[in-house]
């Protein structure tokens, strides 16, 4: 971080013309997008058409084949490059939640920032209880992942990000796995969080959630970027076929 | 009290020559009864302990990025998981038994470092412990790779995924293979008998050799015995097993 | 003789026109196999003497010790000659009739290098042995050694090469055969046998003292006094052994004693 | 679809349970029941030649002093061999082939009454599970060679049981109790909605276990009851120690012919473990098959 | 079915303040609903409502504690119930389809029709050929269970149910598990059939398909009926509180 001569006038998630390939299959066939800090943007588009692995690229979890993905001015395509702190600064959140279930909700959260950040016991604990209360689930503090329910469990894992102090989080698909009724809890955290500024990159299905939250759309299929906008013209005045086609049939 | 119980089995023994049980009223033979018993005790706890310790310990190797290791991991497995029990002892204590350092008290008797209970030991802990670590390796390969990339994005370096994450889950998934392992493995230690260790089989063959009328009494004793001994492990097992439970998971 | 003789065990015998004996297959030379599996040796050649003076073929069953009583309670053979030592509490599972037809003598196989004077200095050493071999109790209740016992003789001996113990206990003659083999120039036999453990072979405990019991407890002493014992221990390469000498002495003359 | 967008998500996926570790899919049996084939079976031929040459170093040291070369030990056991293994490994073979259709048998039966919903016949079957899983096999050896008469009358016909044939009763004990585990692990890992499904078909329980339950395990239980096979007759040479004249007893016998040379234990015990492992190492590699086979299908 | 006096004009299926617990937690706390002969009826609620529960309770599959459900005047709630009788008068499909994997999608479906009624072979597989046709999955005959997508999958089972000609279907949920796209093949399977009279009970989320198909939409919540009526006035003038909450998170 010190390094950088990034400045918050830049774009924070900075990636350029973004290729990569699993075996024969390309995947990603040159993607570019720029999100600023505070930005709250949301990915959609059908299945297999490339977006946990784009999302996946920007943490670093899976290497891109050419281009360049900086955030906050850091290239993360460097073979050289400290994944731990590029990870300090961003916090990834999954559809499947993947809490640690032998450990509580308050231990989750607690672990990374005790373990990593080699943070004292106490200022971690005073913090994570904070984070609960943010999320909303105080009372839940000592129970373990199995005890709660999808939406309680995807919430303690948006703590569990939070708690590293992230400058971007990441969410994939955060809601798929869970029934309608609890889908709302989970985005009304998420709400919270891009009201108060933090950047946010959103892959969804959720194409109400996406109107009402994000600031920038963006639709991909086959490893492009068909078509992006705010979400007031994106939704009305799509030009692609492929845009439409979709929006066709989820609206 | 105790005399009466002596004189009845003694009196038994006069009516019913087939059912001598001299280890009761003989206080040699209960002293050699008693000596087999504590061999076996030994042999089972130090073995078990050791076992676990080589599986662990295997597991991990056989994970090493190093091709090397692993193939001496695997070769390992290999040779013990191959042969009879009862051969790869008399294989210890009769071929490598040669060619480890003795010291010699009396100018002829080479007194081995290690002995044949030594070798009991080592032969049956790396018995066991050969499917010990095939039974941990399956258990680290149950945890999902999603949990390990969860605690990855958390900024956890490779050891500290695996020691907070991976082997705490992973010995929970083990712990019903291993039970069974470990049951086995206090049964085999009986075979031990054949490079002469004195343990309660060979000690009660010898009784009855000797006093060919307690062969039914040896039988019975050595039915009871390890009933008990099986009966205590496996409800240690299952104990630790329900202490180790993860609250949510499991009927 | 209270009881009264049902003699079932001859009589089926006598039925089926076969003699079945148990004797022992892993005991050179008393009894043991030649590569194609036929049961021979000493004892192997008194069972065949057996059924031929009831008239009867023979069939051969290998006893171990640990089963070869209750074989014989069972009814599975109709005699055991199986290098049994006379025990008192054999006697009552048993029927154990006449003289004995040989005893044996405990003694040991040592490195010369050990320098063995007498039994008392295998206290507290280890001993190999062989696991079911009376031997062993001799030496740890009589002379406190410490018995390492192997489920084979093969085992015990390669103990001792490998110096894990200081002595290899067996019966004296096994010992001697092995001595003279020239492969043990290196060892010795060093102490006097104890010569004190007789040799019994047993009918069902019930005919003890009927017909077969008496039928056999003449055969041994015609085996005794016509010096057919000397004459198979030297076909089978035994060292002559002073008891059967001194029992063909004895029983020379039937009525010395009563003279 | 018009439904979709006035709620958005809300035809997603409704599972709630966790991917917290993964199921155990496509492997029905515990570890250690298909385990002893499997590695037996991924045991390359190199690595037997190692293995062999391994054991080969073990005369290494007794040879040098010894006049009885071990050339003269393997003539020995040249002598041996064709009575060793007419007379000795083929009663293995037997008592191993018989042992496994009795415990069988009587395992399925055993099995099947685990899953009875009598719960009284379950508890009991059950604890006869346990009771035979758990013992030393030697013991339930020894008594059951001590209990069993030598011969049974039947309506006047005496029939007589051989040594080897009372082993067999031992012996299927534990094997009993082994594949009744194995039945009962592979018709608990059939989902509870399969039950379902045919109850609701009005399948009565006796239809819906042959007919549904049963015939979708059964290529399930293949690969462990082989291993089991394997595992058994690896055991068979305990049977030795109650004096049955297989082929450890038979080496022991023809060593003692042989005047118990230090030097014979190499070539008769290493002969004993090479037919053996020939004998095992086909069948782990077809149960290995066996099991690739049927687990691409269910 | 002889013996009993129900005449069409009567429910088909009656419930009447059905109870039900699980141990301490009472699942149902009287659940009454009457749904005639050509209904399609659907029951929305919470998840953990009692749901799924109920409608297995009209198949006999789970005990009921109290009240009455009758099925074609036939109590199910008797300790003497013939449940096979029952349960060819009721089909029931599942979330999870259920199929039998070592059989055809054709054997799935004649299966039960030859094993429990003894039907002939070859008038069964006509009808079961018909009824191929009619979830449309026309040369899928010869597929196994896994070689068919879920929504395939899903449709045999529904095949397999109406092999059985039962005169009440049972749904649970059963779009739950599929992806979006699919879900569509399975309903329009469904509409199909409620259009030809067939007396269907539903569980689903899926509102705009029971706007669409039933006539009658019961809302359950804690195990009770909170509110119920046609779609039109259903959707848009609920009037319980809890209704409209819930109908207000998913709108
Ligand atoms: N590790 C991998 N190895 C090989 N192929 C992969 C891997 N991960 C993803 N793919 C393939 O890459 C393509 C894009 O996958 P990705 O998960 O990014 O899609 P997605 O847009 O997130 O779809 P969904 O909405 O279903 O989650 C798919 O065809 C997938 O099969
Ligand atoms: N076999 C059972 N034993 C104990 N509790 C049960 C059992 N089956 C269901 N329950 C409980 O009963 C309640 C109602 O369950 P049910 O499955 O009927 O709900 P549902 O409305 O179908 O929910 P969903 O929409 O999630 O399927 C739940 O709290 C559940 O945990
Ligand atoms: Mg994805
Ligand atoms: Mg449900």
């Amino acid at each position: 971080m010190a390094e950088s001569k990034w400045t918050p006038k830049e774009p924070m998630v900075s990636a350029k013309d973004v290729h990569k390939s699993f075996g024969d299959l390309e995947v990603l066939k040159g993607v570019s997008m720029d999100v600023m800090k505070g930005d709250c943007v949301c990915v959609i588009g059908p299945s297999g058409s490339g977006k946990s692995t784009y999302i996946r690229c920007i943490n670093a979890l899976n290497p891109i084949d050419s281009g360049s993905i900086e955030v906050e001015g850091q290239e993360v395509n460097d073979p050289h490059l400290d994944k731990l702190e590029l990870r300090k600064k961003v916090g990834m959140v999954f559809q499947q939640y993947n809490l640690f279930p032998h450990k509580t909700a308050l231990e989750n959260i607690m672990m990374a920032p005790m373990r990593v950040l080699k943070e004292p016991k106490d200022e971690v604990e005073t913090r994570a209880r904070e984070l609960i209360k943010k999320v909303r689930l105080e009372g839940k503090e000592d129970s373990f992942p199995g005890e709660l329910s999808g939406g309680q469990q995807q919430r303690v894992a948006i703590a569990r990000s939070l708690a590293m102090r992230p400058d971007v989080m990441l969410f994939d698909e955060v809601t798929a796995a869970l029934d309608p009724e609890t889908v709302k809890e989970v985005l009304v955290t998420i709400r919270d969080l891009a009201e108060e500024g933090m950047t946010c990159i959103l892959v969804t299905h959720e194409m109400g959630f996406a109107r009402e939250v994000a600031n920038h759309i963006y639709f991909t299929d086959r490893g492009v970027i068909v078509e992006h906008g705010p979400p007031k013209t994106f939704f009305t005045k799509a030009k692609d076929p492929r845009t439409k086609e979709f929006l066709s049939q989820i609206l | 009290m105790l005399q009466s119980i002596q004189d009845y089995f003694r009196q038994l023994a006069e009516t019913n020559p087939s059912w001598n049980f001299i280890y009761i009223y003989d206080p040699v033979q209960t002293a050699r009864v008693l000596d087999g018993l504590w061999m076996t005790i030994i042999l089972s706890v130090v073995c078990v302990i050791l076992s676990v310790v080589i599986g662990v310990v295997g597991a991990l190797l056989q994970g090493s990025p190093r091709r090397w290791v692993r193939s001496v991991v695997q070769g390992y497995i290999q040779f013990f998981r191959n042969t009879p029990p009862l051969i790869q002892l008399l294989f210890f204590y009769f071929a490598l038994g040669q060619f480890t350092p003795s010291y010699s008290p009396d100018g002829w008797l080479e007194v081995p470092i290690i002995s044949n209970v030594g070798w009991a030991i080592i032969s049956l802990s790396f018995f066991a412990g050969a499917f010990n670590v095939e039974i941990f390796r399956s258990g680290i390969e149950a945890v999902p790779e999603s949990t390990k990339e969860a605690s990855e994005s958390l900024g956890m370096n490779r050891l500290q995924t695996y020691i907070y994450v991976v082997l705490p889950l992973a010995f929970r998934v083990s712990l019903p293979s291993l039970n069974n392992n470990l049951v086995n493995l206090v049964k085999t230690t009986t075979q031990a008998i054949v490079i002469a260790v004195p343990e309660l089989l060979y000690q009660l063959v010898s009784i009855y050799n000797d006093y060919s009328t307690a062969q039914n009494a040896c039988m019975v004793l050595m039915f009871l015995v390890y009933i008990v001994l099986v009966g205590i492990l496996v409800l240690g097992m299952n104990r630790w097993e329900r202490g180790m439970r993860i609250p949510g998971y499991g009927a | 003789a209270a009881e009264v003789c049902k003699n079932e065990a001859w009589k089926k015998a006598m039925s089926r026109g076969k003699l079945i004996v148990g004797v022992k297959a892993d005991y050179k030379p008393w009894g043991f196999r030649d590569s194609s599996g036929k049961i021979v040796g000493m004892e192997a050649d008194m069972a065949k003497e057996v059924a031929d003076t009831m008239g009867l073929d023979v069939e051969l069953v290998a006893v171990q010790s640990s089963n070869r009583m209750q074989f014989l309670e069972q009814g599975k053979i109709d005699l055991m000659i199986a290098t049994m030592s006379d025990r008192p509490d054999r006697r009552k599972v048993v029927g154990i009739v006449g003289p004995n037809y040989y005893t044996s003598g405990t003694n040991v196989m040592a490195p010369k290098a050990v320098g063995l004077k007498k039994w008392s200095d295998l206290k507290d050493k280890p001993v190999c042995g062989k696991q079911g071999a009376f031997y062993n109790k001799i030496v740890t209740e009589r002379h406190g050694a410490k018995v390492i016992a192997f489920t084979g003789n093969a085992e015990a001996k390669q103990a001792l090469r490998d110096k894990k113990c200081i002595a290899w206990v067996y019966d004296d003659s096994s010992i001697v055969s092995d001595l003279t083999s020239g492969q043990y120039n290196d060892y010795e036999m060093p102490l006097n046998s104890e010569d004190d453990n007789p040799w019994a072979l047993a009918v069902p405990k019930a005919e003890a003292n009927c017909v077969f019991g008496r039928f056999m407890s003449g055969m041994q002493y015609y085996w005794l006094q016509s010096g057919k014992l000397i004459e198979l221990e030297k076909k089978w390469g035994i060292q002559p052994t002073k008891f059967l000498v001194d029992k063909k002495a004895q029983y020379k003359d039937w009525l010395a004693d009563k003279k | 679809m018009s439904a979709r967008t006035l709620i958005p998500g809300i035809t997603a996926r409704a599972t709630t349970d966790l991917p917290v570790l993964k199921p155990f899919k496509g492997k029905p049996y515990g570890h250690d029941e298909i385990g002893f084939s499997r590695f037996l079976a991924n045991l390359s031929p190199w690595a037997v030649v190692c293995v062999v040459m391994l054991l080969a170093l073990w005369p290494m040291a007794a040879m040098a002093q010894a006049k009885y070369t071990i050339g003269d030990a393997f003539d020995a056991l040249w002598k041996w061999v064709p009575f060793l293994v007419t007379k000795g490994f083929a009663l293995n073979i037997l008592i191993s082939v018989t042992t496994m259709a009795i415990g069988t048998a009587a395992g399925v039966l055993l099995g099947l009454w685990q899953i009875s919903p009598h719960p009284a016949i379950q508890k009991t079957a059950w604890a006869v599970t346990q009771a035979f899983r758990n013992s030393p096999w030697l013991v339930l050896l020894f008594i059951v060679m001590l209990a069993f008469p030598f011969e049974i009358t039947i309506a006047g016909v005496t029939i007589p049981i051989p040594d080897w044939m009372k082993a067999v009763f031992g012996l299927s004990l534990p094997i009993m109790a082994n594949i009744s585990e194995v039945v009962r692990g592979a018709i608990q890992s059939v989902p509870t909605g399969q039950w379902e499904a045919s109850e609701s078909l009005a399948f009565s329980r006796n239809q819906t276990l042959w007919r549904i339950i049963l015939p979708q395990c059964f290529k399930r239980m293949i690969p462990p009851w082989m291993n089991w096979y394997a595992i058994l007759t690896m055991a068979t040479p305990l049977v030795s120690l109650l004096g049955v004249e297989e082929i450890v007893t038979l080496s022991r016998q023809a060593m003692e012919g042989e005047n118990n040379h230090p030097e014979l234990l190499i070539p008769f015990y290493g002969f004993c473990l090479v037919i053996f492992f020939a004998y095992c190492y086909p069948i782990a590699r077809w149960t290995i098959s066996l099991e690739r086979k049927f687990s691409v299908k269910l």
